[in-house]
């Protein structure tokens, strides 16, 4: 089992949670993060002056995967989720010891 | 001087001032309505729309609305107010040229600030239609020339000595003259504009909450407050009997609505929903708006009941057929309007507050006064919506009036203003 | 027309539309002192209760009120305030059924209005109290038989011309017939009710912090704006030297009660709470509310001190007692109302600001006024708070006062309503 | 009684809870435009300064700036209004020490409400200049003396009979009695406490942008309505020429300063700024305070259009030489009261409103009334900005003025108060 | 050492940390975030029509523990955040590698 | 390549991100998260009594970095977010199998 993390634009989520779910995935989890990277970041008006927001809203997916789905699942987030401009975001692919289901304590590939 | 116009005085300008501050409400109704990622944009909107009204009822809007003319436009005093004008003398003293308003006892200038907080409303409730989509300058236009040209004309046909004023049609307040004009320019430009992005997707309809509940019912209080300036001030004339009758008329028919659109929600529902409570409160008032003054505080219940259902059916109605309306002005300001003014036709009864109107249908009065209701809401439905799609569309044609899709999807304060409005909050992301 | 009814009728409806206006005040104080996930649910109550109110006194609570009647409720033009009455006529002109308050020169629907507005007061005091626990439709019943029949029997006793006026009882704009009736109606629901799910556990108090100060603020500016409506307005005449004398005494009182409770929290917290500032405030206001007109601007500003004190202490032992309160409503309008009323047997100086009240225990009137004071405090607590138990208990156990635990946790948001207030910000989780 | 005091009561009454009013507008404006971690501090801040303000000018206040007196302090009746006043008794009839308001029809405590409001008005106007750093002690002592001292006596020379009311300075509502010396009193401030930390870093401006633009927006626009009392019931006297003329010239220089700053701020920025069209307004509205009643609408056309291209401006100019002033105070009520008193000067015109002024210099006046208000502007600058830096320094030398730099990173609301203003929402960390 | 991440019902936090007191162990780091799997989204109203939220409201709890606690810990996560309904969460367990604590610098085991 | 996790406290987050700037690294993800360990929660007032807020507010720092550059990458840290009292936090070094930019679909080192 591996754990996909991805940094990605925030409006392209529901687009990849509709491709996954095509693909028969469905477990993830999102949390909302701000990065910086290649890509510089935001320059804003306040009553009069400019401002520069030194970090860009990202999310950020999890999704833990059985070990044969991974290579599936990063193609759909890299072909949905790319514009080609920078800031399009990063996949990190994590080793995963063990998964547990609370409700039911099924462990192993039967929990994901 | 006259003792009268000073009491007169103050009760006009003190009821001005509450209808100015709807525009307070109508500002946190439709941002609490609308997305965060919008709000800056709705905020600025329905704050410079009030100056932009200023200025345009002030060079022209007024004279046209108010000036000696024929039945269709006022023609003489027309710019900055420049006409001879003795008020407060009125009858037989009256020297001037804005003679429509010569029966109120005030001075010019009361008149005009009195008129000018009802035709900034008029202008505000475009703002919420055409939300979280608009070109700020662009609504900055159409408002403007709103508030110079179509506010007015109407106005002047109604309250101005036009001609619908003489064949007798009624309207105390304005469900038609505000209400109802501010729905057709609003229903033009959403048709022109079309809906939000990701409103509508393959047959499907997406809900798009608003960002606020709390800014939506402050705005809502707001309203109902500014409208018991509303209403009652229109009589421009601190005339006991009728101002006391007006608030109670009111304010009943607002609770009748609140409630019956408050059920109407939970029937459709299984939950009472505060938009449609909040919104059942607007469409009551709204409502009671033209026969305020004319009708009982019995009637005023069953209109309030009615207006409160018509409201909750009216939104789905347009989600239905694709026209998206963000924040219900349609249902609460068209809609509404049009029933408000019609009921005049049905529940009237002469004399109730001291003004003869005839009897409505209801009321042993026939018909007769209903079919020029209905002539008044047809006529000026006509009118206001064909010359809000010809400005609309000679805006389109110009600067254009959408903004662009990745501005939309961003948001418009990003887009239009470079500003979001809480900078320090975490905000969910919408994908649409 | 007599320019004296002029007058009074645009006093009497613009100090009761700034009475209106407190509805939005309490929503925000209420709303800002809860949580969240509650927040929907508390602006439905506060919004909905002014509509329940509108309706509940025009069928019936006004007749009971001010309807002719014995020493212990109205019997005459019971309903829909239908009984003849001639006002603005007064005195030995007056032909009516409504006595009590044909010294009153203003129209009908003027005071209708009027005291609808303190109606509805007393009701929305109750919401805040039995916040975050309460079922949706069982508050909306209670609210509509306390403004049915709780309210206008003890308003028919002090103001409607009933025994407590008899004897003499002096409760000027409501700090016994508003705000204590509010507080005995919410302290018998709490009662019911119990406290909120983990608030005291294991004989420990978990604090639960409300959501937004900045609504709560916004509520309590609101509020004292109105109370320049709740007092001055009471006299429903424009005298001009007692409605100065008014506005003065209430202002004082809520500024040194502000700085009473901010200093007492100082010393309790080692820091100056706003919460306690803004409760404070609210509490110098209903303690002056009964003695406003009858009291020095002097002795104003004692009653302000003590009231900022005791309404901190007041809280703090509530939440000892175990008794629940989310928003301090006990201690503010409970509390407060009785020491406001028994403060004019203590205060009272006769004439001060025109009206003949006899002196108080401070003023060399010994207890003769005290006692009498003493005594409508004491029945009307036992009355209010005896009929409270009996319908919070009749809905108890037919459909129920409070949301499932279930709900409770998730927030009665989603619960009752189905939606939430801030769906687009990141809220952070309670675990109670 | 005396109808006309009847109705000047009711005028000055409802005018000054109008301006009453505008501490919710100050006090949502300063917390919109500043942080989260600051707004309870800033909150209690607005909150308790009224109370203060009552107290400040009860005890001492009024006397020193009606008791009758020299050319610069009042001497008679200085505490607690305890003169003999034979108020609403006018002219000859007129026995008492506070004879610089004699002419005023109405009771005495009415005067002294209507004039408290302002009182507090100026002291309001410090809080959101010296915001984010500022003790809240320290905070309350000064605004305590400002409305004891500063204010009543620059009251006096102007209002009260001083010797530049003798000299013909002309103020009608206070663009420098109360703007401006709550601008000077905040420069004075400021100065003595630094800018807040991380605002001007090695040579950089770092912007700190508010938190709320819908607290900002609702703050606008109640003080916006606030201001309908602020000018037109500175006749203190139901004039209806008068007071209908002053509500128009007010509300166009709003109107024309909304699209002046929105334009200028557009040309700099490349978008429209909301912050800035918020402050345009209240810029307009400042401007257009002392000159309400003597010019035309068509000048106030050009008052405001100057005052929004001058707020903007002087925003950009403090921040360059690195006068920290978080809501832009300074640019709105120092820079364009300032404005507002030299445009008398400019505009006036004798008897536009029925009051005797002599003309400007552009309607061929000359120079001598603008003379004589630059004369009032710089002496009351002196004075003011001296006096207010000895109390700062005073204070600072005492208890100090300014927060631990820990404290100020963490946020005043947890070091001032223990408290937190929005405890459920997910904030943005912010790094200095 | 091992991360123990857990995908729980926000509710059950509060009991997960005193039940983690117990048996000794306090550090741990919580952070929001919002899932979908099994358990669908939730039906909410907005003006009169029903609409529905892809994603459900969880924390997700972040614990560094010695390889021997690890079991324990997941014990007492499964036994306090189970309903038994859909949406009780998952847990992961990942390898990791080293451990500092900042104010000290020391590392491993003695850093948790 | 390993992935760095810190938890910090959130007013060093702007100096940390610029002393990485300095050596050259851009790439960071950060976010918002709230933690318990030895620094107990905080004491706060409401309406005249006080309680203490269990949690305190953290941020995360994630940082994918080259094996060679995670020693520099975490002296970084320690230096600058170190104030020696209790609650400054942690770092945790997991291990990271693989790194693909989106954008461009670089793996590796090179997507770092
Ligand atoms: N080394 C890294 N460690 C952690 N997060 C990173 C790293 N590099 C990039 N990111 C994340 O990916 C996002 C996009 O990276 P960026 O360099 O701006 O664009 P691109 O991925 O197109 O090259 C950043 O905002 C940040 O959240
Ligand atoms: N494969 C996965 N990868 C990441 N997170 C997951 C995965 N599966 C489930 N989750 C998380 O666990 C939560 C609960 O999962 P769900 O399938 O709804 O219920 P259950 O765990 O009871 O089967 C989800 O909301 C999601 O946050
Ligand atoms: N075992 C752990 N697992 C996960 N996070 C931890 C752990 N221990 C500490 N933390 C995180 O580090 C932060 C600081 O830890 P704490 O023990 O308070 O101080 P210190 O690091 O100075 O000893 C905590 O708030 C928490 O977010």
């Amino acid at each position: 089992m591996k754990k996909i993390e991805a940094i990605i634009r925030p409006e392209f989520l529901l687009k990849i949670k509709k491709e996954l779910e095509k693909i028969g995935h469905f477990g993830l989890t999102i949390t909302d993060v701000e990065g910086c990277g290649k890509q510089g970041g935001i320059i804003r008006n306040w009553r009069g002056e400019k401002y520069k927001v030194e970090f860009v809203e990202k999310v950020k997916l999890e999704i833990i995967a059985k070990d044969i789905d991974v290579e599936k699942i990063v193609k759909i987030i890299i072909n949905t989720a790319r514009t080609g401009e920078i800031g399009d975001g990063k996949i990190f692919i994590l080793p995963v010891e063990s998964v547990i289901r609370i409700r039911t304590g099924e462990e192993g590939d039967a929990a994901i | 001087m006259d003792i009268q116009v000073i009491i007169n005085t103050i009760w006009v300008l003190v009821t001005a001032k509450l209808v100015f501050f709807m525009n307070l409400g109508f500002a946190m109704v439709e941002s609490g309505f609308t997305r965060t990622k919008n709000t800056t944009n709705i905020l600025s909107k329905n704050f410079i729309v009030f100056a932009i009204a200023s200025l345009a009822y002030l060079f022209l809007g007024w004279g046209l609305m108010f000036g000696d003319g024929n039945g269709f436009i006022g023609l003489k005093g027309l710019f900055l107010l420049q006409g001879p004008d003795n008020s407060p003398l009125t009858g037989n003293d009256y020297r001037g040229v804005y003679s429509a308003l010569s029966w109120v006892k005030v001075p010019l200038y009361a008149k005009f600030f009195f008129q000018l907080a009802f035709c900034g409303t008029a202008a505000t409730i475009v703002s919420g239609a055409v939300a979280e989509r608009i070109k700020y300058l662009s609504f900055i236009i159409f408002s403007f020339l709103m508030c110079m040209f179509i506010y007015p004309v109407v106005g002047h046909w109604v309250w101005g000595g036009g001609w619908l004023a003489k064949i007798g049609m009624l309207d105390f307040a304005g469900s038609t003259v505000v209400h109802s004009v501010g729905g057709w320019a609003a229903l033009a430009g959403i048709l022109l504009l079309g809906p939000r992005f990701g409103k509508y997707e393959n047959g499907k309809t997406n809900i798009i909450p608003g960002h606020s509940l709390p800014l939506a019912t402050i705005g809502t209080f707001v309203l109902w407050f500014g409208w018991f300036g509303f209403n009652p001030g229109s009589t421009m004339t601190a005339d006991p009997v009728a101002i006391s009758h007006i608030v109670v008329t009111t304010n009943t028919a607002a609770a009748t609505s609140i409630i019956s659109s408050t059920i109407t929600s939970y029937i459709l529902l299984g939950k009472p929903d505060l938009g449609m409570t909040l919104n059942g409160c607007l469409a009551g008032l709204v409502a009671i708006t033209a026969p305020c003054a004319f009708v009982t505080v019995g009637a005023s219940i069953f209109i309030g009941i009615i207006a409160g259902i018509l409201v909750v059916l009216s939104v789905l109605f347009f989600d239905k057929i694709k026209i998206d309306d963000p924040v219900g002005a349609l249902s609460v300001h068209l809609i509404n309007g049009i029933f408000g003014t019609i009921s005049v036709g049905l529940f009237a009864k002469d004399k109730i507050a001291g003004i003869s109107t005839g009897n409505g249908l209801f009321y042993g009065g026939g018909v007769k006064l209903l079919k020029i209701q209905l002539l008044g809401v047809v006529s000026v439905g006509i009118f206001v919506f064909t010359l809000s799609l010809i400005f609309w569309y000679f805006i389109k044609k110009t600067i254009g009036i959408r903004v662009s899709l990745r501005e939309e999807i961003e948001g418009l304060d990003i887009g239009e203003h470079g500003n979001i409005a809480y900078p320090e909050f975490y905000i969910k992301k919408t994908y649409f």
